[in-house]
């Protein structure tokens, strides 16, 4: 039997893939070691898993990106050969990938219709993927504009498209790798009725992320991985969180905190009406007014893309202000550059980490001195290098912050994602900052990482600094801040105090709701 | 003399010369727009244009065929275009460096072949003027001589403006160059082969930087010499950025320098107190503060120079 | 080498230059297979690819003056190749050399002509000074333009290459024109500068009085080439400077956020680069030609070493100290494939189809460079993903920096 | 050297070819073998080295090698490598041009050409052809012979018509024909009815004035088979015969210290018509050869003063010791 889509094509549904003694050797790296793994029509299988210990890497093997070194895969039975993405697609293998792949310059229509048969050649008709387009989004009311370019999408909204682009494609197989990331709450309900939709549809679902309630909210077994061995694959229903966690870190792991109450200080840093700009020319902040107590931790929540990026640059000085003010330690530092706001301990750990917190090419040691590589004892006489200096305080750091690598002189991008995070901590911290501006600190590190990184920010609220812990994931947000401050589409609608913010309350501000009126 | 150069300004052998002296520049601008917007950077243009200039010569002058002539240029380009493409795509080599190899190439290789085969300069009958009957002889504004009494190839390369514009907006295979230039994974994992793409983009550039190269010798300028193109290669690069990967601003660019150029041709007569090393200089320096000043929107695709591996 | 500090252990030094040599190789062989397409040309030439290259070495080494010669060609284009590694590094491509040494060698003659002997010894200092600072200046010119225009540097030093040969033929033919030879000659060319301001030739004693490239024209430009390549170097990898100008070069995001200005970084690897190139403009004039003359074309100067110092650089690994040996085999090859023409009867222009090919091939090769460093590369973390307190191996960043190719 | 054939070695910036400069001085050494025969005269030629460097290296090899009597750099940019170069190796005779200055060294002679006196023969003709009464003239850099024969055609011009244009465009570049031919295309816009130009550009100035039917006028080489039967007259570099006098002067044991020039007088220099231009017409050729001949007359016997009025003009043809 075969299940036709409204991309117009239709597929031999996939009642059942098979994935027999996967095995995936990276320099340096054994991604995959024997991997069995299978999933059926109309399931949603959940893939657990520390960073690095194979997810992505399997399933680009499932999606063609990459060739196993052994095993084989097999659909309904016979044994296929997946080359090349167009082989997945054609097999109805869709995939949703950990980072977006569209074009941001391209429309929503121009993305879908990025690479697909049948209009291969000629010129661009992109009425037939509009309508088709229009009538999934009905179909799973899925609002979106087809004609809007991706870099003017939100990140939530840009999810939306890679899950229409799928089911345009008529993917009867669809890999969301960790798709709940960069959802609020109220979205990743919603992801989850499309989904339960796609499988009831008879749709087979792998569904891949970091967070267990997710996991046993909506898949029906889990396969957990662990250093690219398969550890177990169970009925989700004979699983629980910590049971999964415990299989995923191969340790028994600590699922919340005891935070000390620490009284909070004076103000540290102090936001007026602070009004700028966004990448997209409009006010990706607007007319906010903030304060953050020494000893204190500020969480700000939100869908990303309400104006938390423009936040934290404003803060530390990397984007201009269009109005308002900025005191820290009650001296105006408004429109002052990052040098100064560095020199007066204003520490920041990017979200962007690759992009905005290391030199991939410049060496762990180089790396750890990136602000003060000019200041004693790293320089002499602010020309030149003193290795020597430098080199300890980088054994000194990778001892106290436990980073793995090689040496001191190992290139960052060689890295593991926990471990790049780690050595920002490292370099942050020891500046002894006044105030930290953390942006999703644990995005996409495993949870020891997380674990130890969250402990840490605690220390340093015991320590007296005042921290702004930007995240999307209300979670973390709840576990660790003091007050919670929601920003919708560049505003804050509300700050409440984590005691008595309850995740509806919070879901609904996040979606612009304000406090009072909810 | 101020008024001598305003009065040449509006000379229409000025607005002739500039659409003469940009044909070249279009054709070869116009084929590396199509390179850098998937990505590569060709930087041996000016060698791939004298190949092209010295086979579409010889083919003309050994065959008066000037359809062989411009098929050898389009082969010769497009044969050393798909080198590039090898160069830079399979082997990945570093982008600016290896296309100034192709240009050491390419002026050494067309004056080994020019003194082998030829030896001393001859001329041979190149693209013969086309009057557009009717409009040639239009007399306003001497409209018909700026516009309708050009050789075919100038045509040519005035029409390829809004094909190339055409073909990189409106087609699929436009789609993929966009989405290879900006994305490559993305275009790779929806399917689209980034190698091919390239391969594709960056042997048209070379075809098209043939074409140029015989735009010279079998229709502006009907001789070969040693480095015909005294530099033009690279100026066509440039323009390729002032254009901001535009084919429009391509055209844009070529106009102005040429127009500068045609410009000072004439002041020279008009205004000969002027020192000519000053203008000739001119249309680099104006190009510059062009840019300066320009509108800073740019389709700058965001994978120039970067080869592409998966995963 | 990134901190190639006093505390290393010669072990790791050793295995170091053995890495360095065995990351060579597929260089040697893609030299061998340039040599060997353009051995096919030969024969379609009718010429004997091993009498052509034997000829070709015989130029390049043949004798003492012919060795001197390769040495006094691979001067300019070494000083380029060394400011090239600067803006590389910094993510600029100074496509402007040839401009930049103009620069630097009008303004260096000029001053070293205004000066005369006045400043005895001193004037040759002076006037290199003088070309740095113009050569930088012309250099800085394209960066600032990039820096707070947004003009693309490519387009920029293509440009301002042209506009320099037009000063220098403004200057020549004018200001700057022999005053002797006002009127009689019209050649465009500068006074003869005093003896004092010239570079001595070099020559290394041999004992007695022979010495060694005695009666050449190799001069003590050569020292200073070598001279600027640690300087360089020691800016690069021993000073905050170089710190700001790589971070910038590698990543402008987080230098930025690090409160590195990255504008000024821009404008400052350009000027290096500029300075250098100025330097050989001098270098040629003070060394070499003892006056500017110009033929009207930029080549006929700079002997295309602004071009050729880009891939000199790269060969070099974008390292100063590499540049000095990648130049000498450009300036071998160029000095010795001349021979090719006059013991052959080959046409002149097989210099420059070789030269192509050369660079082809050696740039294509660099990919298996970069397979063989992430090999070593893993290999070595996996051998010590647990241990941390290791002495690293210090050859790791330098090949590294060889298969990163400079991409801005 | 003194027994066995006599070896010369030379460099010129452009290809043996070019219809100018450098083929000129190829063309004079081929003549001089043919005269004196395989066996007593022999001569390398490396040209294209526009790059001075590579003049330099060659000059510097051939004079250390002692294989050769005389080394000759043909090209006024070469002058500063010779000033260098000479005074090392004192045993061997040294030549370059164009230009008189021989630095003070005996073994360095210096030759240049009278190119105004071809200059002014062409003016004067071209004068008499053009009806839009614009003249128009391609030249590269104001310098050197290029500069002497510009400046010979207009006084040639003037002295014949005074009311005759003469626009002259120096693209500042020996080398760029897109440039020297948009040049010529302009010049036409700008009502120039006859050409002339020089340096190895003018290719392209030429298929410019065939195209329009455009009386061509050249210097250095014969370029009547480019011009077609749109070519007139071309005054002709014949350096051979002041090589001769070197030879004689090295044979004699004299290396050096003259400056030679050549000329109408001492036939250095010829006019050259253009074959084609009259085709069969033996009457037209011969009235017009009358005409050049009468030119050449005056010239040689002073009865025509080229530049009347800078009493020192031309510099070149007098002796300057450097
Ligand atoms: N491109 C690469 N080439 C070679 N080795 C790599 C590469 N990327 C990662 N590795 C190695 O693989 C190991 C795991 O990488 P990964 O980023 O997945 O770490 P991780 O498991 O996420 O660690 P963490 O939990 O700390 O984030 C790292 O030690 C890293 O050195
Ligand atoms: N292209 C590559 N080259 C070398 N090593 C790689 C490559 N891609 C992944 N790896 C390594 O393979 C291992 C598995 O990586 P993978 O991305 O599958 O982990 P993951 O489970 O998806 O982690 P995350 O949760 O961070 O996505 C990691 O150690 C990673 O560093
Ligand atoms: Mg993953
Ligand atoms: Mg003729």
């Amino acid at each position: 039997m075969t299940q036709s889509s409204v991309g117009g094509m239709t597929h031999q549904r996939i009642d059942r893939l098979v994935m027999r003694g996967i095995v995936k050797q990276f320099p340096g790296v054994l991604a995959a070691d024997h991997i069995d793994f299978d999933v059926q029509s109309g399931e949603v299988h959940a893939l657990l898993g520390e960073n690095g210990a194979g997810k992505s890497t399997l399933m680009k093997m499932l999606y063609g990106l990459y060739q196993p070194d052994e095993g084989t895969i097999e659909v309904n039975d016979s044994p296929v050969k997946i080359g090349s993405p167009q082989d997945a697609i054609r097999l109805g293998i869709g995939m949703i990938h950990q980072h977006f792949m569209l074009v941001p310059s391209l429309t929503v229509a121009e993305n879908v219709a990025l690479g697909m048969r049948g209009i291969r050649d000629g010129v661009l008709r992109l009425d037939d993927v509009v309508r088709g387009l229009l009538e999934l989004s009905e179909q799973y009311n899925l609002k979106i504009n087809p004609h809007t370019p991706i870099w003017q999408l939100a990140v939530g909204e840009q999810q939306r498209v890679e899950i229409l682009r799928a089911l345009y494609k008529g993917a009867a197989l669809l890999i969301l790798d960790e798709p709940t990331a960069v959802l609020t709450p109220q979205e990743v309900d919603d992801l989850f009725r499309i989904l339960r939709q796609m499988t009831d549809d008879g749709h087979a679902l792998i569904f891949i992320s970091h967070k267990l309630h997710e996991v046993l909210a909506i898949s029906h077994r889990v396969t957990v991985l662990r250093d690219g061995k398969k550890i177990d694959t169970i009925p989700t229903s004979e699983a629980t969180k910590r049971k999964l966690a415990e299989m995923m870190v191969g340790r028994p792991v600590v699922l919340e905190y005891d935070k000390h109450p620490v009284k909070r200080g004076e103000v540290r840093l102090r936001l007026e009406r602070v009004s700028a700009l966004s990448n997209r020319g409009d006010l990706g902040l607007k007319h906010v007014s903030l304060e953050l107590h020494s000893g204190e931790i500020v969480g700000v929540a939100g869908v990303s893309g309400n104006g938390q990026h423009e936040l934290a640059q404003v803060i530390v000085g990397l984007r201009p202000l269009e109005s308002g003010a900025i005191y820290v330690d009650g001296n105006d530092v408004t429109g002052k550059s990052p040098a100064v706001m560095n020199r007066l301990g204003v520490s920041y750990i990017p979200e962007e980490r690759m992009i905005d917190g290391v030199v991939k090419e410049f060496t762990v040691a180089e790396n750890l001195v990136l602000q003060d590589h000019a200041r004693e004892p790293f320089a002499r006489g602010g020309l030149f290098m003193n290795f020597k200096a430098i080199t300890e305080a980088c054994q000194r750091a990778i001892r106290d912050y436990e980073i793995k690598t090689p040496n001191t002189e190992t290139p960052v991008k060689n890295l593991s994602g926990g471990n790049i995070q780690k050595l920002i901590l490292a370099r942050e911290l020891s500046r002894n900052p006044h105030v930290l501006i953390a942006a999703q600190p644990t995005r996409g590190v495993d949870i020891g990482a997380m674990e130890y990184i969250h402990q840490r920010l605690l220390d340093e609220r015991e320590k007296g600094t005042a921290i702004l812990l930007i995240s999307e994931d209300l979670d973390e947000i709840r576990l660790l801040a003091d007050r919670i401050a929601v920003l919708f589409e560049g505003e804050i609608v509300g700050i409440v105090d984590s005691a008595d913010a309850d995740v509806e309350t919070l879901g609904l501000m996040m979606a612009g709701v304000r406090e009072h009126e909810s | 003399m101020i008024d001598d150069i305003i009065g040449t300004v509006f000379k229409a052998s000025v607005a002739a010369s500039t659409i003469r002296l940009a044909t070249p520049y279009i054709f070869a601008s116009l084929g590396e727009t199509l390179g850098q917007r998937s990505g590569v950077l060709n930087l041996g243009v000016d060698g791939i244009m004298l190949m092209g200039a010295f086979f579409g010569y010889y083919a003309v002058l050994t065959t008066e065929s000037l359809i062989l002539g411009v098929l050898a240029a389009l082969f010769i380009g497009g044969l050393m275009g798909l080198a590039m493409a090898f160069i830079s795509v399979t082997l990945k080599a570093e982008q600016g460096i290896s296309g100034i190899g192709v240009y050491l190439f390419g002026l050494g290789m067309s004056e080994l072949l020019f003194q082998e085969f030829v030896g001393t300069p001859q001329s041979v009958d190149g693209f013969p003027r086309i009057s557009i009957p009717g409009l040639s002889d239009l007399q306003f504004l001497g409209l018909g001589d700026i516009f309708f009494n050009h050789n075919l190839l100038v045509y040519v390369a005035f029409a390829l403006v809004p094909m190339t514009a055409f073909v990189l907006n409106r087609t699929n295979f436009g789609l993929m160059i966009r989405a290879v230039g900006q994305n490559p994974e993305a275009a790779d994992a929806m399917g689209v082969s980034v190698t091919r793409v390239r391969y594709l983009t960056v042997t048209l550039g070379g075809m098209l930087a043939g074409l140029a190269g015989a735009s010279l010798s079998i229709a502006l300028l009907n001789v070969f010499q040693q480095n015909l193109t005294a530099g033009q290669g690279f100026i066509a690069v440039a323009l390729v950025y002032f254009g901001g990967w535009r084919p429009y601003g391509v055209l844009l660019g070529a106009m102005l320098f040429s127009f500068v150029n045609a410009l000072q041709l004439q002041i020279g007569i008009s205004a000969p107190e002027i020192p000519s090393e000053f203008a000739v200089m001119a249309p680099y320096v104006v190009t510059i503060i062009a840019l300066m000043f320009a509108s800073k929107r740019r389709e700058r695709p965001d994978a120039l120079t970067v080869p592409f591996e998966r995963g | 080498m990134t901190s190639s500090n006093d505390s290393r252990f010669s072990s790791s030094i050793l295995v170091a230059w053995l890495n360095r040599f065995l990351d060579a190789m597929p260089l040697l062989i893609a030299l061998v297979l340039a040599l060997l397409v353009a051995s096919i040309l030969l024969l379609a030439l009718d010429a004997n690819p091993i009498t052509a290259y034997a000829a070709m070495f015989e130029g390049a080494f043949g004798s003492e003056n012919a060795t001197a010669e390769t040495l006094v060609r691979a001067i300019p284009i070494m000083l380029v190749a060394i400011g090239i590694t600067v803006a590389f590094r910094g993510g600029v491509i100074n496509i402007g050399g040839e401009g930049q040494m103009i620069a630097g060698a009008l303004f260096g003659t000029w001053v070293v002509l205004r000066i005369g002997d006045s400043f005895g010894v001193w004037s040759i200092p002076v006037s290199l000074l003088a070309a740095f600072a113009a050569g930088g200046l012309f250099g800085g010119l394209a960066g600032f333009l990039k820096a707070y225009f947004g003009v693309n540097e490519i387009l920029s030093t293509i440009m301002l290459n042209q506009v320099a040969v037009q000063m220098m033929n403004f200057l020549l033919n004018g200001p700057m024109l022999d005053p002797a030879d006002a009127g009689v000659n019209n050649i465009p060319k500068t006074a003869r500068i005093a003896s004092a301001a010239q570079l001595p030739r070099l020559a290394f004693p041999l004992g007695g009085e022979a010495a060694l490239f005695d009666r050449t024209r190799l001069h003590t430009g050569l020292l200073v080439a070598v001279l600027l390549a640690v300087i360089i170097y020691i800016i690069l990898w021993q000073t905050t400077i170089g710190y700001r100008i790589r971070a910038v070069g590698q990543n402008e995001h987080a230098a930025r956020y690090a409160g590195i200005n990255v504008e000024r970084q821009t404008v400052l690897a350009m000027f290096l680069a500029g300075g250098a190139a100025g330097l050989a403009g001098a270098v040629q004039v003070l060394g070499l030609q003892y006056r500017l003359q110009t033929d009207g074309s930029p080549a006929g100067f700079t002997a295309n070493a602004g071009f050729n110092g880009i891939v000199a650089a790269l060969f070099g690994g974008l390292n100063p100290l590499g540049a000095i040996p990648a130049s000498a085999f450009f300036g071998a090859l160029l000095v010795g494939a001349r021979r090719i023409q006059t013991e052959l009867g080959v046409s002149s222009s097989i210099v420059l189809v070789i030269n192509g090919l050369i660079v082809v091939f050696v740039v294509s090769s660099q990919l298996f460079v970069r397979r063989r460093v992430r090999q070593r590369l893993s290999a070595l973390m996996n051998e010590d993903a647990q241990n941390t307190e290791k002495p690293p191996d210090s050859s790791l960043d330098a090949t590294t920096v060889k298969a990163e190719g400079g991409h801005d | 050297a003194q027994d066995g054939p006599f070896r010369v070695a030379a460099v010129a910036p452009s290809a043996t070819n070019d219809l100018a400069f450098s083929q000129s001085m190829f063309d004079a050494l081929t003549k001089i073998q043919e005269e004196l025969g395989e066996d007593n005269f022999e001569f390398v030629f490396q040209d294209g080295t526009f790059i001075v460097d590579d003049a330099a290296v060659a000059l510097r090899d051939w004079a250390s090698s002692g294989d050769f009597d005389l080394v000759i750099a043909h090209g006024s940019q070469f002058g500063s490598i010779l000033e260098e170069l000479a005074p090392e190796f004192p045993e061997v005779s040294f030549a370059w041009g164009t230009d008189q200055n021989t630095f003070g060294l005996d073994n360095v002679f210096a030759y240049t050409a009278a190119a105004e006196q071809g200059g002014y023969i062409n003016g004067a003709i071209a004068a008499g052809m053009t009806e839009t009464g614009v003249i128009g003239v391609v030249g590269p850099i104001e310098v050197g012979d290029a500069k002497l024969y510009v400046d010979g055609f207009v006084a040639g011009v003037a002295a014949t018509n005074p009311d005759v244009t003469v626009n002259v465009t120096w693209i500042q570049s020996f080398s760029d024909v897109p440039l020297a031919t948009e040049a010529a295309e302009t010049l036409i816009a700008n009502d120039a009815d006859v050409l002339t130009g020089t340096a190895q550009m003018v290719v392209g100035p030429i298929a410019v004035a065939t195209e329009n039917d455009l009386p061509w006028f050249g210097t250095q080489s014969s370029q009547a088979d480019l011009a077609g039967d749109d070519g007139v007259l071309f005054q002709i570099y014949r350096w051979d015969v002041v090589l001769k006098d070197m030879i004689e002067q090295i044979q004699n044991g004299t290396l050096g210290g003259e400056s030679f020039v050549i000329s109408l007088e001492n036939g250095g220099i010829e006019m050259e018509i253009d074959p084609d231009r009259f085709g069969d017409d033996a009457d037209a050729l011969a009235a017009f050869e009358e005409q050049v001949n009468a030119l050449v007359d005056g010239i040689v016997s002073g009865e025509i003063v080229i530049f009347p009025d800078e009493a020192a003009e031309p510099a070149a043809t007098e002796e300057v010791e450097g």
